[in-house]
């Protein structure tokens, strides 16, 4: 596969490593969370069959975390950005 | 017998013979050959035995698609089985066997499975060899097995080379016949990167086989004139003798360059094969199509091949297969091979021509609405039985038969992402299906336009769409006038008859067995395929599948396009394991990584151990030690006495820096950092999300904004990777910079009494303990070089870690050992290391197995509920929160001199060795010189409330039972008064 | 104060760098070159830019590097380089650029992390299309990328159409130069 | 129709005119008391056992595609009881019993052949982990030997003993371990379902589940409603999907395994083999080929294919561990998606909508488990209770922090 680093331009996907589903960017806050609202986000999945967020480490490149939207069935890829953007636009901060 | 069946022409060079043996026989040819050719050209039909009734085979083609002829090539360590004769380009001293017979090719003791057919049908496994019960195991799976398989393997380690590569290109062309040809002319031409590849030694595709003019030139002589002129473009790279094996996603393709086939054997440094990753931007299929023949009874012998195939012998290589030779068609393309064949002089004797009615060829036996119904001969056809329109049957003397069945577009790459071909009337072929492949489009044949014509221009065609996507220019071609001869073709898929009638010849799949497949009620193409074989041998079913479908939908009634189709996978043709292995074997299997005292370890006489990628010294022998236990008890007893020195440069080393670098140590640990001093390190304990922990290590505080953390040596990668994670990812807006500085330098463990002394040589600064106090950290210098240094310890004694730039880390080891030698210091390894901390009773990878709480591991404290941490509130889960649950404990054997064994399981004395008994296990385990005994370390469940408890540790793999005290696990120091002396 | 000095090796564990010459392509280990991570502290962009161009450290786009008089740079990651300084003069590189920074950035030494190989002649494109998935004949000169060769991660700077520079991690400085030599060979 | 050594001497004597249909495709009926989403192996031995051990009437199996399609029918085939922890081993053991008696149970050769396999050991710690295992594994009634390097050598000289990167220094074997032809165990759960009377749906997609209270009713499907009164989904990796239709969100992904097979070759591999410094695992066919896997792709995926880092990475460790095998060729390649858990292990449980159940979570490890797997499904759809080796299999061991974690990889399916 072929991700279209934002930054980067296209860059095989052996470069990355894979993480899952980017949900896993609305980890709750540990203090005020119950344990289930916790086990929820770090054990449930969509798992869609189509398009899919999800989160890729590029381990052999510039280390940059992407959000890949990409369609499970047929592994297009639709979109990709920098994690750390859509973190911020989902109101992570510190 | 002397190339009895050469005839004139081809595109061989006669002025050369080259000399090869088959089954021992010796035999010349040409080059420009392939072992196929060469081989019915001095008269050799019998190639091979089929795989389940052994019965006699020769090539039925002339290309990748061969079920039938293959043989073991070369000898020796090189010997390759299931070699496509059909492919194997001959060089001179080539040598070969036949395969799947003994004791020999023509007489074949298992052909008596080939007796016994009326039992071995399809599907008859599954309803036999079960009674007895024990028989299957013990009597008639042996049999089966030694049956199995084809060609062999000599169990010798290849000894050729092979390589790997990665390419780039706006447009790969995947075929050089006529159509890509044409494609990439045109790309050529117009500048675009563009990489054409072709399986065959010569490219042209069947242009080399045909008599076709391409205006006013000969076909072969047009394609090489293209060649020629797209040699000299430098941006486009020819690539003969390269199949492309397979599409991936994303414009990916795989191809395997066969650099050394042609060769006795590869040149010195030379790979035998290249397997190329290549990137495109579009890719134009233009792989040709395949013919298919048609089934009747007894179609399998030697001199039966494919009409096409037949042409191409005679036209490309100048072999008359026989001198008696019937075709056998439902199509037009039959009739061409009778009259290319009859031009050539081979005698032909009939053409037998399904198709009713129509005009009749000139100055041969046309027979038309006639079928060949049956064959003989035992070794290679003899003659064939024709059933003529009006019911007379009539045996005809024949040593070759040409079948054509019609061609089937090579779709097989185009399925490769499993999208399903589509069928066509017109030409009662399926093509390939749209669009599944992104950027990938399909030219000429392969998509079902099966004139040299229609070649040319789809192929222009495609070439010129693929420049206009990415936005570059084509240029006016001229195409030459050609062939553009339209498909007739009448289908017929085979001759009804009451024994069988080959499908896939390899696996002897017949009619029959289909027709049984679909009485069992195994009508989907998938049950299909998987009850009778079809399609599972070597070949992929390139000649049979179609075939195969159609028996089946005429049994069902059903349309073939209804009856279903079947994919192809990759690859494309078969890829030597060794090629996609590549250059990663032995001792290249992976990289090596060397610590900064590894050449000083190994003028030592080191023995090392793989930790991951890096080697480590394991112990270091003196002279006279013999068994490597008395080399670590040494080792750890005067480390405890006096000094010794361990390299941990392999330990991660991450530098974190940034305002709020303290914060973010206290998300990703357990434990706080923010509180740490300047100056001073803390052991941290590190969690996964989901409470379990993940990795341990001391992180130093630098400076104000600068930390310096350790990870195991397993997990350094990962742990970089979750704090990248969670920097970028969970709190973006945090200043954390982070960087690996594992390599950058050369980090020596001192250890032991003398430790303080020893480095107080070698450091510039004091370093007394009111100086520099347990646990402190700082920069200092060593002669004058910049180095750093933590007063840590893993092996309970006073202990520094003491950190030089990489490049120095030689000399230091050996200053180390010099400034040591009046306290007798020692390098220690990984085994001394591991037995240090287990008496101190420190957790390392044992323990850290990814399924452990700091509760288990008894740090439960350290999980800070003050703060939200990574793993902190799952940790909390009341499965992993139980009074009861597992701990670690401490293990010595009551009997001092008993041994034991790492993974030994805890039962109570006298319980019975079953799962409910179960305790817990052995994490680690060494011998404690310090003790004089055996001591481990391990998890027993209410571990915390059951030391002094007498219990066993059993061992049901060795048959050991021993008994053992649960002991606390810090077993030297537990007050810790070493560490900070 | 010890009166003694520790002798360096270089990363293939000589004390002098080596060079290969296979056919039109020489490979030298180089061990004259200084390195330090230069990152930028969270919103000090402005601060970073002007003390950059004070001190001559060239802080290229993604993907590209750039020389200076004595500084030469490549970019790693968002808001980070890596400052190349000739070893000689600046040996404790981070030492010279610590003051220039001062907490503006996050400079770390990284000079002994990495063993460089400088790989000059023509159609060096033929010899790294054996061990990079990188497109060597398309980059412009001076783009820098990460890239994996023989399961390494390792930095590819191509400085001309005739020289490439790779930084491979130091541990493995003879697994990176055995895949380069039998590489080489390979293609001749 | 029995299959025995009198019929089918007297079927290839009278030219197998008297094989009759190995299953009916019947219609489906407006209800059962039992509908198994799901024709894979494990929805055809739930189906199997459900109609024959629980003697339970009115079963039916929809099948969205054609019987043995999933899985089943695209995996590498071996079997196995070596196991590690409490909630698997003594469940992966009954699995193998039931295989051990399968072929005179069902009456169909399904080929289950016990040649032994082996892990090797390359390390002090694997060596510790491997004893720890084998204990376990004999503790519950499995079998388990520790191999010396000396013992590999003896019964596979061709390994890289002398030139390895990582040095083989023994293995974990387990005699009773093997390989099942795959197609095969499909067919006989199949044909002894439909001759219990079991009623196999092929071409019939559920699209939907009707639920009214809390209760299932029966399932919308591609062929019209069809009610029950018990659902079972087994459907691997589809579970999502189809569990989505009762609302529900599971703890696993989708993933695609690559599976490879070489050409014919005549017997080389006895037993099954896994390399523990790679990722690689094989064995050799009764046909002669050799079949190997590694590591899953790595990323979700419903495309039952892969591409090519994985491809190269198995056949690089296939090559390290053996490389005798270079000369040999990749036939094949073909993806199966596996329903990858948050722990690695399945779930066999009732769910919150009364009267669904759920089977899923196998990972790449289901085929060794089909037996069991049906057993046990169809014990807890008669009986509503676990059986006694699946009871850890619950849904709810995530929220509890019961993990049943083989590998210690944690909450990140693609590493399991």
């Amino acid at each position: 596969m072929i991700i279209h680093h934002p930054i980067l331009g296209p860059r095989d996907a052996q470069e990355f490593v894979y993480l899952g589903d980017a949900s896993l960017i609305g980890r709750p806050d540990g203090l005020t969370a119950s344990i289930e609202e916790f086990h929820n986000y770090t054990y449930l999945r969509d798992n869609p069959a189509g398009a899919h967020r999800e989160l890729w480490y590029h381990e052999q490149g510039d280390r940059s975390w992407l959000v890949v939207t990409r369609n499970t069935v047929t592994h297009e890829i639709l979109q990709v950005e920098l994690a750390r953007d859509v973190a911020r636009a989902e109101g992570r901060s510190k | 017998m002397s190339q009895s069946n050469r005839i004139a022409g081809g595109l061989i060079d006669r002025s050369q013979t080259l000399r090869f043996q088959f089954d021992g026989l010796p035999y010349t040819g040409h080059p420009g050959d392939t072992l196929a050719s060469a081989l019915l050209a001095n008269g050799v039909r019998l190639m091979g035995r089929s795989f389940k009734y052994h019965r006699p085979r020769g090539p039925i083609s002339a290309g990748s698609e061969e079920p039938n002829a293959l043989v073991e090539l070369r000898s020796g360590a090189r010997q390759e089985p299931n070699t496509r004769a059909t492919v194997a380009e001959l060089f001179d001293g080539l040598t070969a066997q036949s395969q799947n017979r003994w004791p020999s090719l023509k007489f074949d003791a298992l052909a008596i499975n080939d007796r016994f057919n009326s039992f071995l049908t399809a599907g008859f496994y599954y309803k036999t060899f079960m009674w007895p019960a024990s028989f299957w195991e013990k009597v008639y799976e042996p049999i089966i097995r030694r049956a199995a398989g084809l060609g062999s393997l000599t169990r010798l380690e290849d000894p050729d080379t092979y390589d790997k590569g990665f390419l780039h290109c706006d447009i790969l062309i995947i075929g050089a016949g006529p159509a890509g040809l044409s494609a990439a002319l045109t790309a050529g031409r117009s500048g675009a990167r563009v990489i054409l590849a072709d399986e065959d030694f010569r490219m042209g595709g069947r242009l080399n086989a045909e008599t076709f003019e391409l205006g006013d030139q000969a076909g072969a002589a047009w394609a090489d004139a293209a060649v020629g002129e797209l040699a000299s473009l430098p941006n486009v790279r020819l690539m003969a003798r390269t199949t492309v094996v397979g599409a991936f996603d994303h414009g990916i393709y795989g191809a395997v360059e066969r650099v050394s086939d042609h060769l006795l054997e590869p040149a010195a440094g030379k790979p035998r094969q290249t397997f190329w990753r290549i990137y495109t931007q579009r890719a134009i299929l233009t792989g040709g199509a395949t013919e298919r023949p048609i089934a009747f009874e007894n179609n399998d012998r030697p001199g039966i091949m494919l009409a096409g195939s037949l042409r191409a012998y005679a036209n490309r290589w100048g072999v008359a297969v026989g001198d008696r030779t019937a075709i056998f068609t439902n199509n037009d393309d039959g009739l061409r091979t009778a009259l290319d064949l009859q031009a050539k002089g081979v005698d032909v004797v009939a053409v037998i021509d399904s198709r009713e009615g129509g005009a009749l060829l000139p100055g041969i036996r046309h027979l038309r609405g006639a079928e060949v119904i049956d064959s003989a001969g035992r070794l290679g056809l003899s003659s064939i039985t024709v059933r003529q329109a009006n019911g007379a049957t009539e045996v005809i003397k024949a040593n070759a038969l040409g079948v054509s069945g019609g061609w089937n577009p090579n779709v097989n790459i185009t399925s490769h992402h499993r999208s399903r071909p589509i069928w066509r009337d017109d030409i009662a072929a399926f093509v390939p299906g749209t669009g599944e492949i992104a950027n990938l489009s399909v030219a000429g044949a392969a998509a079902g336009t099966l004139s040299t014509h229609g070649a040319l221009v789809t192929g222009d065609a495609s070439a010129r769409a693929a420049l206009e996507s990415l936005g570059l220019t084509a240029k006016a071609a001229s195409l030459p006038k050609a062939e553009d001869a339209p498909v007739r073709i009448t289908p017929m898929w085979y001759v009804k008859g009451a024994n069988r009638a080959w499908i896939d010849p390899q696996n002897d799949v017949t009619v029959k067995d289909i027709k049984l497949a679909h009485q069992e009620n195994f009508t989907s193409v998938e049950h299909l395929k998987r009850y009778t074989t079809l399609g599972m041998a070597t070949d992929q079913g390139k000649t049979g599948n179609v075939l195969g479908l159609a028996v089946m939908a005429g049994l069902t009634g059903k349309t073939i396009p209804d009856t279903g189709t079947t994919i192809y996978r990759p690859p494309y043709t078969p890829v030597a394991l060794g090629t996609l292995g590549g250059r990663g074997r032995g001792q290249e299997f992976k990289p090596f990584r060397l610590t900064p005292s590894h050449k000083w370890a190994l003028e030592q006489g080191a023995v090392f151990v793989e930790v991951g990628y890096w080697l480590r010294t394991q112990w270091l022998p003196k002279a006279g030690e013999t068994e490597w236990r008395q080399s670590v008890d040494r080792e750890v007893l005067a480390t405890r006495k006096s000094v010794g020195i361990c390299d941990v440069t392999t330990l991660g080393k991450i530098d974190i820096q940034g305002t709020d670098a303290g914060a973010f140590l206290d998300k990703v640990y357990a434990n706080t950092f923010s509180s740490l001093g300047v100056g001073k390190c803390r052991y941290g304990l590190m969690l996964r999300e989901d409470g379990m922990v993940f990795d341990d290590g001391t992180t130093a505080r630098m400076g104000q904004n600068e930390y310096v953390m350790t990870t195991t040596t397993a997990n350094a990668v990962t742990v970089f990777r979750h704090l990248e994670f969670c920097r970028q990812v969970l709190w973006p807006d945090m200043d954390v910079q982070l960087i690996s500085t594992t390599e950058a330098w050369a980090q020596f463990s001192v250890a032991g009494p003398n430790a303080r002394k020893l480095l107080q040589k070698v450091v510039d600064q004091d370093i007394s303990d009111a100086a520099f106090p347990y646990m402190g950290a700082g920069n200092i210098t060593v002669g004058g070089l910049r180095a750093r240094l933590f007063r840590i310890s893993f092996s309970g004694e006073l202990a520094y870690e003491i950190a030089v730039p990489t490049r120095y880390g030689d000399a230091m080891i050996r200053k180390l050992m010099e400034a040591g030698a009046e306290y007798d210091a020692v390098v220690y390894g990984t085994e001394a290391l591991g037995v240090m901390r287990i008496e101190k009773g420190h957790v390392a990878g044992n323990e850290l197995n990814g399924t452990s709480t700091a509760l288990n591991m008894g740090l439960g404290k350290m999980v800070s509920r003050k703060k939200d941490s990574i793993g902190m509130l799952l940790s909390q889960r009341e499965g992993m929160t139980r009074d009861d649950g597992l701990r670690l404990v401490g293990v010595k054997p009551v009997n001092p001199t008993a041994e034991l064994k790492a993974g030994s399981h805890f039962l109570k004395t006298g319980a019975v060795a079953r799962a409910e008994n179960d305790d817990g296990w052995i994490t680690s385990l060494v011998y404690s010189p310090h003790l004089g005994h055996y001591i481990a370390l391990g998890y027993l469940k209410n571990g915390a409330q059951r030391i002094g408890e007498k219990m066993r540790a059993v061992n049901l793999l060795a048959g050991t039972d021993t008994e053992i005290e649960i002991v606390s696990p810090h077993f030297i120091d537990p007050e810790g008064e070493r560490l900070r002396a | 104060m010890p009166d003694f000095i520790l002798k360096p090796l270089t990363a293939l564990g000589h004390d002098h760098p080596e060079v290969d010459i296979l056919g039109p392509w020489t490979i030298t280990e180089r061990a004259d070159i200084a390195l330090a991570s230069l990152a930028l502290r969270r919103g000090r962009l402005g601060d970073v830019q002007t003390a950059a161009a004070a001190a001559g450290v060239p802080l290229p786009q993604a993907g590209a590097s750039a020389s200076g008089a004595v500084y030469s740079a490549f970019w790693m990651t968002p808001e980070m380089w890596m400052v190349e300084a000739p070893y000689a003069s600046h040996e404790d590189i981070r030492a010279h650029l610590l003051p220039a920074f001062g907490d503006a950035a996050s400079i770390t030494e990284q000079t002994d992390a990495w063993v460089r190989f400088d790989l000059a002649g023509a159609g060096l494109e033929r010899l790294f299309e054996r061990l990079s998935n990188f497109d060597l004949a398309k980059a412009p000169a001076g783009a820098a990328t990460r890239t994996v060769m023989e399961h390494l991660g390792c930095y590819l700077i191509k400085r001309s159409d005739t020289l490439v520079t790779i930084y491979g991690p130091r541990s493995s400085a003879q697994s990176l130069h055995h895949a380069l030599t039998v590489a080489a060979q390979s293609v001749l | 129709m029995r299959y025995s050594g009198f019929r089918i001497l007297k079927e290839a004597l009278t030219g197998h005119k008297g094989w009759g249909h190995a299953w009916r495709d019947p219609e489906p009926q407006t209800s059962y008391d039992y509908i198994i989403i799901g024709g894979g192996g494990h929805g055809l031995a739930t189906a199997y056992y459900l109609a024959k051990e629980f003697k339970q009437a009115r079963i039916a199996v929809l099948e969205k595609g054609y019987l043995g399609g999933g899985n089943v029918g695209r995996n590498t085939t071996i079997i196995r009881s070596n196991y590690l922890l409490d909630g698997n081993e003594p469940f992966y053991e009954f699995s193998m019993k039931l295989w051990e008696g399968l072929e005179q149970d069902f009456n169909y050769n399904a080929m289950v052949s016990q040649r032994g396999i082996i892990n090797l050991i390359h390390t002090d710690a694997a060596r510790d982990a491997a004893t720890r295992r084998g204990n376990a594994m004999i503790m519950n009634g499995a079998d388990a030997e520790l191999l010396n390097r000396d013992q590999v050598r003896v019964m596979y000289p061709f390994l890289n003993f002398d030139n390895a990167r990582f040095p083989i220094k023994g293995a974990l074997m387990q005699r009773r371990g093997g390989t099942v032809r795959h197609d095969a165990v499909a067919w006989g759960y199949a044909r002894g379902a439909d001759s219990h009377g079991v009623d196999l749906i092929q071409n019939c997609e559920v699209t939907g589940m009707r639920i009214e209270n809390g209760k299932i009713l029966g399932v919308e499907t591609s062929r019209g409603f069809i009610g029950a009164k018990k659902v079972g989904v087994a459907v691997a990796g589809s579970s999502s999907k189809v569990m989505a239709h009762a609302g529900m969100r599971l703890p696993m992904e989708s993933h695609v395994l690559q599976a490879f097979v070489s050409e014919g070759l005549k017997p080389l591999i006895d037993g099954v083999m896994t390399f523990g410094a790679g990722h690689f695992y094989v064995s050799q066919s009764d046909k002669g080929g050799l079949v190997f896997g590694g590591d899953i792709d790595g990323y979700n995926s419903y495309a039952q294919r892969g591409n090519l880092p994985v491809v190269e990475d198995v056949i690089e460790g296939g090559m390290a561990l053996m490389p005798m095998i270079g000369r040999a060729r990749l036939l094949r390649t073909w993806g199966g998606i596996m329903d990858m858990s948050m722990d690695g292990s399945p779930i066999i449980d009732k769910t919150h909508v009364d009267g669904l159940y759920f089977n899923g979570g196998w990972c790449y490890g289901g085929f060794k488990a089909t037996p069991a797997s049906g057993w046990c499904f169809a014990h807890l759809l008669a009986k509503d209770e676990p059986h006694v080796t699946a009871k850890a299999y619950r849904f709810d061991r995530f929220l509890k922090g019961l993990m049943i974690d083989e590998k210690g990889q944690g909450a990140q399916p693609n590493l399991h």
